[in-house]
């Protein structure tokens, strides 16, 4: 394993520590990453977290127009309930805070966890589940929540800076959930600190098909093919799941270790993909936004835009990791 | 039995999940996030702390507790909530009824939480046969070391019988039918949890 | 080789088709990228290029507050005289046009003939060569151009959209080259489309000092080592040649395929180092920015700056790769 | 000799780089950035489809420019300069002696853009040397194919004798003594190009 790193069991606080030197709109304290300019009285609180390694998410995101705290556990493990109670009680301006959770077992356990031992403060959640590689169902723990936290994040983020009460932002925030779809492929695994090899291993002619953000394996594998090809495999999987009409915000996201003229080469497939269905690609990013440590690889997130949300995603926002209108 | 025997056991799972870690991560890499050994041996480091603190308090509350705010991911409040269930349930000393009966208790509360049953492809398939085998070698009216060998046992088989089943809850489910053929890996460290009741009884 | 591309012959055309889609502040014409608002009358135009390969250099900063145009060649091919021409004629806003130019004989030959081929429109050239790695002699084609690249279009861009005059861009453009210097570290090769390989071997426990941005072996090989020894020795490279004191503006850039929560490592030894030798840093900048392909490693950019420069490099700028202010 | 020698040369030399491509890049990947052969082969596939085109003027002078215009990087302004010199110095029908000039001129005019001397590892050291043997040729009254054959030996000479150098110009020049070892890959391609005129000899 070769890492810019200085031992495996730094690598959360250490990187914690260069974020906070090189943001100082960013405070860091006890593993929470927050606005240094503090909580805004009557504001609504916005905390998200979950397992590092996918950054910029989740601390990346903390400023002006989206989070208001981030909790960062240790690599692709949940952070634990202490992070989140002091980032809740930190955060609220009175008007309460949302739980921003991506749907994985740790994640809801330790955000439910810590949103009942929680005091004083009015905790609304909502819960990400965009990625359709994985099969909804009753009986199993539901879809993962990948590049869509991204989406939630930033127009509930704008809505609260309006000023809304929680309840509308918590219910703005499922919906752009409820409007967001995902799907993920890999061209090799990612190697996380702790275990110093790749958690897979893939042939040089192979892709995994359907990959979450934790280095998981995907669905299945299948042959390499262009960026063409891979790109309808993921939009199909997408449109087939949510019927593409419409205004769309599209996200084209690296994994970590694809260099950008990679991602535009998708993102241009994406956009001819849409475009055939008689859809508009009305927003768009493309980067590494949701990343699985060093793993190559990409994903795409489609949201169905209307007017509000539109102008939600426009509102400005002064993150590390996002940043526009001012 | 008594609260230096829940210290021991502790301290028996420690060790073992120490010297096992890596097959456990090796197991979460299979159907995972290659994390489940990193994650257990950083918790019980932190519980052998906590209770080398010496502060007040149950051992396993005090470890319990100490999970669920050191560690995160799934298995931090699943297996803290496990020992904070046992712990509230036993005092300073207690039967081996009562034991088996606190260990029900806890596994319900992993159940509860985690909203998994048995089958799944979770830990709950190696701790839940486990509680029944103490619960049944009370009803047979056997020593302490017996029980703990038929739990022990029974862990162990319940691990393995996750091999062939397809995941329906934690990460291995997002594999679908790809997770069958891999044991899961909280089943397999509760399997080691579980046989480290042996160890400690050997001790004390 | 596993690539997100079409074909090797078909990736800069199809990552320019990419970026067009994304960005509708960008117009992109016979391979060149221009800002779709045109030129600005009185305005000095800023045209920089070189191979492609580094995104989002050089097309990635085209936008208000930076370049005008941007010439991209083929993958670590500099760009041809007829894109330069062209670039030049059209973002010519009557106050003459500046090239910037990393200094790489095929860059500075390319240039060098647009610039005598250009016609009816008044042409400066800044060579910015920041990279310590290399001696500059006059015996020899002197430093390469890498991480100072994007400062020097940052501040002068700065400057001309505040409508300086072309003498005085390019000075000052000169100047922040002449501040600046830049050391890179690779942990691993980058593999180029077209040759389908890694361009060099690196053993799993070696990283290679004084790398380009062109997948170029370094000066020498050395054990892979803790990011804190890394750091170190970029930076010692750095304060050698420019010693450190006063405020600095410090960019830890990755190779491309080097996630953030490793930069951010890199980064926070960075910024101690500058602490200890009783320096500053007054601005920073942490991301994959002057890249590599897919190559894993980092470079680290250092310039003195004074008020005119803090300044210039706060002013706002509108571009894919670099926002904000706007 | 004619304007048809010159596109026969240029004919050769395209399909003697397409054949060696792979050899150039991975020459340019060891002391640059593996890209000298797609360089090349691109610019001598526009060079021959500008030929093909069939516009007017000198082949080498068409070559030169269509190279200038299309290759980029560091070889294609300077082999497209030294093909443009010697357009401009040939005219329809020429010499040997004619061509020995030109070829010196576009020697000349490499290294007057490139600002190398031979010595610096670059294609320079295979070039001059070739130039200086037509000219020699010229001198002993040698026929073109003898002159040919002698500036092909000494471009592969002087190609070979790169090896041991350490670069003072170009992209290898970054890698200072570790420059030295290794074949320069433009010496490489110059050797391959002035081999292509015996070739386009051979078949005149
Ligand atoms: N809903 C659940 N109920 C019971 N056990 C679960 C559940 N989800 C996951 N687990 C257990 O947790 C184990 C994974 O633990 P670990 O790897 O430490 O956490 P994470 O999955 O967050 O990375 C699984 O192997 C499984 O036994
Ligand atoms: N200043 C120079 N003078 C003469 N030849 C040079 C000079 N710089 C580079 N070259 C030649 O160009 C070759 C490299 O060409 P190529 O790989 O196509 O371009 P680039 O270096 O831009 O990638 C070198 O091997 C060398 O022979
Ligand atoms: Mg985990
Ligand atoms: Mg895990
Ligand atoms: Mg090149
Ligand atoms: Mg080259």
């Amino acid at each position: 394993m070769k890492k810019l790193i200085n031992s495996p069991g730094e690598v959360v606080g250490d990187a914690l520590k260069g974020m906070a030197a090189a943001h100082p709109s960013l405070r860091v304290a006890d593993r929470v990453v927050y606005r240094a300019a503090g909580p805004r009285a009557g504001k609504v609180g916005l905390v998200s977290g979950g397992g590092s390694g996918h950054e910029p998410l989740h601390a990346g995101f903390v400023g002006y127009g989206m989070l208001d705290a981030a909790c960062p556990g240790e690599v692709f493990t949940s952070p634990v309930p202490d992070q989140i109670i002091a980032a809740t009680q930190a955060v609220d301006g009175g008007a309460g805070v949302l739980h921003i959770v991506k749907n994985y077992t740790g994640d809801t356990l330790n955000f439910e966890l810590a949103a009942d031992l929680t005091e004083g403060v009015e905790v609304a959640g909502v819960l990400v589940d965009d990625d359709v590689a994985v099969q909804d169902s009753l009986y199993t723990a539901g879809r993962r929540g990948t590049g869509a936290t991204l989406f939630v994040e930033k127009m509930a983020g704008a809505l609260a800076e309006q000023g809304a009460p929680l309840a509308q932002v918590a219910r703005v925030a499922a919906e752009v959930d409820g409007r967001s779809r995902s799907f993920g492929i890999a061209l090799t695994s990612c190697t996380t600190p702790a275990a110093g090899k790749p958690t897979f291993d893939l042939p040089d002619d192979q892709v995994e098909l359907g990959i979450g953000i934790h280095g998981e394996p995907g669905r299945r594998r299948a042959p390499h093919a262009p960026a063409r090809e891979l790109a309808e495999v993921a939009m199909d999987a997408v449109h087939h799941d949510l019927p593409l009409y419409g205004d769309l915000l599209v996200m084209v996201n690296g994994m970590g270790g694809t260099p950008l003229i990679e991602l535009y080469i998708v993102f241009a497939e994406v956009e001819a993909y849409v475009r055939a269905k008689g859809a508009r690609v009305a927003r768009s990013l493309v980067g590494n936004y949701v990343t699985s440590l060093d793993m190559q690889g990409f994903s795409v997130t489609v949201c169905r835009l209307d007017d509000e949300l539109t102008r939600l995603w426009d509102a400005p926002v002064e993150t590390p990791g996002l940043r526009w209108g001012r | 039995m008594d609260a230096a025997f829940c210290a021991a056991w502790l301290e028996a799972a420690a060790l073992a999940v120490a010297a096992d870690r890596e097959r456990l991560t090796d197991l979460d890499a299979a159907i995972g996030d290659a994390d489940h050994g990193a994650n257990l041996d950083r918790g019980f480091s932190e519980v052998r702390q906590a209770l080398a603190a010496g502060g007040p308090g149950q051992p396993l509350a005090v470890a319990g507790v100490t999970l669920i705010r050191k560690v995160g991911g799934a298995s931090g409040p699943l297996y803290g909530s496990l020992l904070r269930a046992m712990g509230k349930a036993l005092g300073e000393s207690f039967t081996l009824a009562g034991f088996a009966a606190a260990f029900q208790a806890g596994v319900d509360e992993v159940a509860r939480l985690g909203k998994a049953v048995e089958g799944d492809k979770t830990m709950l398939d190696a701790l839940g046969p486990a509680a029944r085998a103490v619960a049944g070698a009370v009803r047979d009216g056997a020593e302490p070391r017996a029980a703990f060998e038929r739990a022990a046992e029974a862990a162990r088989e319940g691990a393995l019988a996750t091999v062939p089943l397809v995941a329906r809850k934690g990460r291995a489910s997002y594999l679908g039918e790809r997770s069958a053929g891999h044991e899961d890996p909280g089943a397999a460290s509760s399997a080691l949890i579980v046989g480290a009741l042996v160890t400690a009884d050997g001790e004390a």
